[in-house]
């Protein structure tokens, strides 16, 4: 009889260990120091924008999916002349946050935490300790490549998880299994946005075996919830020091919290301009900056990033100027399917449509910090965390969401709204009518799309294209 | 008819001739949804708790407006019967946060403008550590706050007291039925359990009792029902076929032990009756026999109490049953699955299916294939049991 | 004018010659494996049935999932505004069209000068497609013409729960062997589909009567089970209604002023909302 | 003694009639109306071929779709046992089964007596089933016997990524109207399909030997993609796979009479 081999160690499936991040890391400083050596002439925005912008953005083909990610950290395309100079802060944000996985992988000398998805990262600082965000892999690992992504997604079904879930968690837990990350000393987690994190974070704790402590979430919006919440970060912080034995540095919080109130500042200064008429924002440095902020919450880097996109923007909007140079379609966008990072480029070039208003950082109305005492700073640290974007639409009531979404529709005076129904959002799909029946109200056109977060395999781009082409061509507005 | 026909009878409708009594007499019946919510406040109010189902639905065309067909089946059934009005004798329904597609019907509810005007809304934690107990008993406050204010009525402590007592009752009744089950032939098979606790559930809980002792005193007087050779235990949420189940027990599989909303996890623990009702609710509900995955920091217990139970009531397997587009069982069947593979519990099969769907070829096959691998591992491990005493008599 | 309109479906090509309003010839060819010679030889057919030569035809517009395949077009459309053009020129009162095609129903809304009014297609689910109801019939054997009258026998149609359209073969070959008649399989699709068409048109609130087109409307008892699942009668099209879709291109194509760039979809259609306005 | 396996599927019904330890015929014919009429012609061709009646079967075992309602059969087993048990007894050394039909997908990982011990099988969604290969052959217009030499003509496979098979259709179309030649679509669709095995295969722990059953298995396309993507060799089975689950069948009623004459013996 044959010794029991193990066939899967074998097959073409296999990820190297640690692979997208190291391949990321070291492109990213290599891109880097290129930028900084480069950037007092100007020559890489000229290059990227002008010549290499065709190849990265228009297609996923083989060709351009090698060689994007590491254009993309150069500011390939994404940043007019002037915005260029904010691709440096979000390169060291990245690399910052990237270290958290290298450094623990060469030698680690502090506790690592995995952090879960909305549970900003300013605690983590306070407390000295690296930590990894397992659900930011999907952003981070859908630059490397559409098919990385599908493969992460396809040994986590292989590994019996579940279909239906949000492909973050599954891309994340696709991450684990393939050894995308080290082990962590300790899991801190939330039960908001969804199902998909309340039941995947089990799952991590399971097969890590390590402590893992959950910051329960209020479903009211009332002050007794918020007191709730901070309650809960409190019992956070005492978990964290018990399990790592390090002392919160009351200062240091106290420090990211002021560099998030500057941040939010400018975030939110920057996302009201895309109420004017040409708007003076892309939808891709929104998008980038609510990546950026889920990585580096709280980071000194994030503010000068915000700033720099916040003057441009803010010149442009003074001298009458858009960012495209003639404004056709204003979309409002709910659920931008993050994986296709060709789709924004497509629908400005193609129809000259921006997006304007959308969940994730279409209106930035995160709290101010009140950093005057350690009670005040937890308190308005629940609120951040509650009315952080995709907590707040989903946790509770639909009115949190609808009514934010009526807002958007006055204040932003899109054109029409276009839904990405994701797969694993169940909330979105329990809305179907009460969203549908607000669009009619107003009389918006609205097109709903099922499509997935980061999975081309339920929808291809070439479907999503025709669908946002239909859409556009058949109301008439391209 | 027998009282086992009559408990089916009454678990195959929506509305049954003890309620409607209970209407005639001038109580209020109020539905909930979820195993958290605790039904002795509602009890205690003079009101009728009602566990909401949507057994016998006849479809979900007029949900299907309302939500997708991503969206969990049961809850689109339940919601379509309230849309047709089938859930028109009742005067309020209390929601919970249970997950996503159930915290959507709170709002679909009020936004269709259907049904009964008291809607409230019953925040129980995802944990049970921490600070969960506290927010229970707050959510306790204001569901209590709630009933008073649009009824009229007080709440009173005693008469809290009294209703646990009687919730005890009962489910000190279906403890005693369940422990029947540890027998070699169960008296009362899989599916009939299901029935009686859906009957239970839809009745006035006074005449609850009355109804388990008959049943308690029939299954005693009549021996074995049901004999087959694989033993099992089936976790599962919203299960409400009999007939499903039905399909397991006619390939050979005996039902020993369940976890269903209605089943242990209904009537698994009964509550402490000698200390402060608010802190016995709370303590009694959060920290319940067997957990929903829902709550995220109980899994270790979850598959403690699966593998203590297969122990118990010596299962061959387990059989997790899932509705589509559930994540919570998604990812519990992964653990589970992972668990077993570790031999920390019987094997795991695991069944996915729509609401009312019914057991297509397929399903028949699978547990039908799984029943083979079971029964071939218990003649392996029958024939290394006969070789070791073998070898024993040998050494003897 | 005589103006050509081209539907290039995932089943069927369908090919329109209109002259003013007036239906001159159409063509309807299954799709195959060489899709240009297809095209090619329905728009020759549909030439020669409406006698027409091919230099008379001054404009061509084409539409469906494979528009882009028709090399000579004028422009290229979405569904969705032939489909409101078509159904405006046959009957301006009605407000909703409804297409039910191989894979997509398409619920189109027609405002009162015929523009489109907000369009629905279905969630992405096989099971309620004609390809669907294709492949069961042919699972029975049963002859397409014949589907209607078999449905329309069934007194119970059986309940098809599995999404997945194979599954949902796999679900009624158990189901036939157990016994179960063809006539309530093929009503118990057909009532699928129908329920999955009949959600559409229930969430976009529209008043009035429901143009049904399409395909599958072909089928007697389609339209039957369709009226008695929206409470309501539906307006079956005069024409074939499975090139509704090719009319309403023609239609377009034939209003359409000046505009004869082909390939940009962008540009093709600012011109043709002003067109209809100005009409 | 005569023992025979009944295996009524979807489309066909198959018939192995068994003598001590040899096959001594085997049927395949196309089902008729009601699973027991296809289980009687099936077994009556049979048993004309190898010179018997009805009454010499001592024994039989059903299995397929239509198992249950078999008259003549004394026991039914499940499809996925007897693939198993038929897989093992052609070859011994078979450990796990990959069985590839028309409407299901199956994984099968057996213990030394050709048991299962732990089986999967796809229940999310057909894709990867020899239903979905008919579909996206008859669309591209190429017959399914030929779909695997077709696509051994091709260097670069066109992707299909969607996981229905329903929706792969529309990017098959897609990829036609583009104008990509036959083979490589093809190419491409045999990988697809392969790949939904794959993930489906990985779920189980696979240990050598692997066999291939099921009507896939004579595409040699999606054959060697799946050896590609497993990394592995499959044990060519001396049977035809398509009779392997009336063969298991069949085994199992042969072992059944084993057992009963042992305990004749015994009495």
């Amino acid at each position: 009889m044959n010794v029991r081999i193990n066939l899967r160690a074998k097959t073409v499936f296999e990820l190297k260990e640690y692979r997208i991040v190291r391949y990321l890391y070291y492109v990213l400083i290599r891109g880097y120091y290129l930028a900084l050596l480069l950037l007092p002439y100007g020559v890489i925005s000229l290059v990227a924008r002008y010549v290499l912008h065709p190849f990265i953005f228009n297609k996923e083909t083989r060709f351009n999916k090698y060689i994007r990610s590491a254009l993309l950290w150069m500011g390939g395309g994404l940043h007019k002349a002037a915005d260029y100079r904010a691709h440096l802060p979000i390169m060291r944000i990245i690399l910052d946050y990237l270290r958290h996985h290298v450094e623990p992988i060469k030698n680690r000398k502090k506790p690592l935490i995995y952090l879960g998805w909305c549970v900003s990262p300013e605690f983590m600082r306070a407390f000295d300790v690296h930590y990894i965000i397992p659900e930011a892999f999907s952003v981070t690992g859908s630059w490397l490549g559409r098919d990385v992504s599908n493969h992460m997604l396809e040994v986590l079904e292989s590994e019996g998880g579940s279909i239906e879930s949000c492909s973050a968690s599954k891309f994340a837990a696709g991450a684990y299994f393939t050894r995308q990350m080290p082990d962590p000393d300790l899991i801190v987690t939330s039960s908001h946005p969804c199902d998909s994190g309340v039941s995947f974070y089990p799952t991590l704790q399971n097969v890590t075996r390590v402590p893992m402590y959950v910051l329960d979430t209020p479903y009211g919006d009332d002050e007794d919830s918020y007191r709730y919440f901070a309650g809960n970060l409190k019992a956070m912080i005492s978990f964290i020091e018990k399990n790592t034995g390090q002392k919160i540095d009351w200062d240091r919080l106290r420090r990211s919290c002021e560099e998030l109130n500057k941040t939010n500042f400018y975030l939110q200064e920057l996302t009201a301009m895309t109420r004017a008429i040409p708007s003076p924002v892309s939808s891709q440095q929104l998008t980038v900056a609510w990546a950026m902020k889920l990585m580096g919450s709280g980071s000194p880097h994030l503010t000068e990033m915000a700033r720099i996109m916040y003057e441009n923007a803010k010149k442009r909007l003074d001298r009458g100027q858009g960012w495209l140079r003639e404004e056709r379609i204003r979309v409002i966008w709910w659920d931008v399917p993050i994986a296709f990072v060709s789709l924004y480029p497509w629908i400005e070039k193609e129809f000259g449509a921006m997006i304007v208003g959308g969940d994730l950082m279409g209106r930035c109305n995160t709290p101010y910090v009140d950093t005057s005492s350690e009670e005040s700073m937890m308190l308005s640290l629940a609120k951040v965390h509650l009315n952080a974007s995709m907590v707040r639409n989903v946790r509770g009531t639909q009115e949190l969401f609808m009514d934010e979404f009526e807002q958007i529709i006055a204040e932003y005076s899109g054109d029409c709204f276009i839904f990405v129904g994701h797969n694993g959002c169940k909330h979105g799909w329990g809305y179907g009518r009460i969203k549908k029946d607000i669009c009619k109200r107003i009389g918006l056109p609205a097109l709903h799309m099922s499509s997935d977060y980061s999975d081309s395999r339920n929808t291809s781009e070439e479907s999503l294209k025709k669908q946002i082409s239909d859409f556009f061509i058949g109301n008439g507005l391209a | 008819m027998t009282i086992m026909e009559k408990m089916a009878e009454i678990a195959g409708a929506i509305d049954n001739h003890y309620l409607k009594e209970a209407r005639l007499a001038g109580k209020r019946v109020i539905g909930y949804f979820c195993s958290y919510i605790p039904v002795e406040l509602i009890h205690a109010a003079g009101f009728v708790p009602y566990r909401m189902r949507a057994v016998g639905s006849a479809g979900t065309d007029l949900a299907d407006a309302y939500y997708a067909p991503l969206n969990c089946s049961f809850v689109r059934h339940c919601f379509d019967r309230a849309l047709r009005g089938d859930f028109g004798f009742l005067d309020g329904v209390v929601f919970m946060n249970g997950c996503d597609h159930t915290r959507r019907m709170y709002d679909n509810w009020r936004y269709s403008k259907t049904g009964p005007e008291f809607l409230h809304m019953f925040f129980a934690p995802h944990v049970m550590g921490g600070n969960a107990a506290g927010a229970f008993r707050e959510s306790m406050a204001n569901l209590k706050k709630a009933l008073e204010k649009s009824f009229g009525v007080t709440i009173a402590d005693d008469n809290l007291r009294n209703s646990i007592r009687l919730y005890n009752r009962m489910r000190g009744l279906l403890l005693a039925l369940d422990e029947r089950r540890k027998m070699k032939s169960p008296p009362v098979s899989g599916s009939e359990m299901l029935g009686i606790v859906m009957a239970v559930t839809a009745v006035p809980v006074e005449d609850a009792c009355a109804l388990l002792e008959e049943v308690i005193a029939f299954i005693d007087g009549r021996g074995d029902s049901h004999s087959g050779d694989v033993r099992i235990i089936m976790l599962a949420g919203c299960m409400e076929e009999a007939d499903h189940l039905r399909l397991y027990e006619d390939s050979g599989g005996v039902i020993v032990s369940d976890a269903f909303c209605f089943g242990t996890r209904l009537y698994g623990r009964a509550l402490d009756e000698n200390i402060d009702p608010a802190v016995a609710l709370a303590a009694g509900y959060l920290g319940s026999e067997i957990s929903c995955p829902r709550m995220m920091d109980d899994f270790p217990r979850r598959i403690e109490w699966v593998a203590r139970k297969a122990g118990e009531y010596s299962a061959d397997a387990v059989v997790v049953e899932k509705l589509k587009f559930c994540d919570m069982w998604g990812w519990e069947i992964e653990r589970l699955r992972r668990e077993s593979k570790k031999g920390v519990i019987p094997p795991v099969l695991a069944i996915e299916r729509e609401y009312l769907g019914g057991a297509s070829g397929q399903v028949r096959t699978r547990i039908q294939a799984f029943f083979e691998q079971i029964r071939n591992r218990q003649e392996i491990d029958d024939a290394i049991l006969r070789s070791e005493r073998a070898a024993y008599y040998v050494r003897k | 004018m005589i103006a050509s309109g081209f539907d290039i479906g995932t089943r069927f090509v369908k090919v329109c010659i209109v002259e003013g309003r007036n239906v001159l010839g159409y063509s309807i060819e299954e799709t195959g494996k060489d899709m240009r010679r297809i095209i090619k030889a329905a728009y020759k057919r549909a030439l020669e049935r409406s006698g027409v030569k091919k230099r008379a035809v001054e404009r061509r517009m084409a539409t469906g999932y494979g528009s882009e395949l028709v090399r000579k077009a004028d422009a290229v459309v979405p569904e969705a505004p032939c489909l409101a053009r078509a159904v405006h020129a046959l009957n301006p009162e009605i407000r909703l069209a409804v297409d039910v095609g191989g894979l997509f129903i398409n619920v189109t809304g027609v405002g009162a000068r015929g523009f489109v009014d907000g369009t629905l297609t279905n969630d992405k689910c096989a099971a309620g497609s004609g390809k669907f109801l294709e492949m069961v019939s042919e699972t029975l054997s049963v002859p397409f013409d014949s589907i209607s009258d078999m449905a329309l026998r069934s007194n119970s149609p059986y309940a098809i729960n599995s999404q997945c359209a194979v599954f949902a073969e796999s679900e009624i070959i158990s189901q036939v062997n157990g016994g179960r008649s063809g006539e309530d399989i093929l009503a118990g699709v057909l009532k699928s589909i129908v329920l999955r068409a009949a959600t559409l048109v229930e969430r976009s609130d529209a008043s009035g009567m429901v143009a049904l087109c399409g395909g599958i409307s072909k089928i007697p008892a389609f339209r039957v089970l369709f009226e008695r699942t929206i409470k309501s009668d539906a307006y079956i099209p005069p024409l074939d209604p499975q090139i509704i879709a090719a009319y309403g291109a023609a239609l377009l194509a034939e209003g359409r002023a000046a505009v004869r760039n082909k390939g940009s979809v962008g540009a093709a259609c600012p011109g043709h909302a002003r067109v209809m306005e100005s009409r | 003694m005569i023992a025979a396996g009944c295996d009524v599927g979807s489309l066909t019904a198959k018939a192995v009639i068994m003598d001590e330890d040899a096959v001594i015929a085997s049927k395949i014919i196309r089902d008729l109306k009601t699973p027991v009429e296809s289980a009687r012609a099936v077994m009556s061709e049979a048993l004309r071929e190898a010179g018997l009646v009805f009454p010499n079967i001592n024994f039989c075992c059903s299995t397929g779709y239509g198992r249950h309602s078999i008259p003549f059969a004394l026991m039914n087993m499940s499809e996925i046992s007897c693939h198993a048990m038929g897989a093992f007894w052609a070859d011994r050394s078979v450990r796990t089964v990959i069985d590839i039909g028309g409407q299901d997908c199956k994984v099968i990982s057996l213990d030394a007596g050709g048991m299962v011990s732990d089986f999967i099988m796809n229940d999310k969604c057909a894709a990867g089933t020899g239903r979905s290969l008919e579909i996206l052959s008859r669309c591209i217009g190429v017959p399914l016997e030929k779909l695997g030499a077709v696509s051994l003509k091709s260097w670069r496979p066109v992707p299909i990524t969607n996981k229905c098979s329903i929706f792969m259709e529309l990017e098959v179309l897609q990829h036609m109207y583009k104008g990509r030649k036959t083979a490589d679509i093809a190419a491409g669709i045999n990988e697809a399909v392969a790949k939904r095995v794959v993930t489906l295969a990985r779920t189980i722990d696979m240990r050598d030997e692997v066999a291939i059953t099921g009507g896939v298995s004579k595409n040699i396309g999606v054959v060697r993609n799946l050896e590609r993507l497993l990394d592995i060799r499959f044990k060519p089975l001396p049977v035809d796979p398509q009779i392997i689950g009336a063969l298991g069948a069949a085994v199992f009623a042969a072992n059944e009479l084993k057992k009963l004459r042992n305990a004749e013996v015994a009495v």
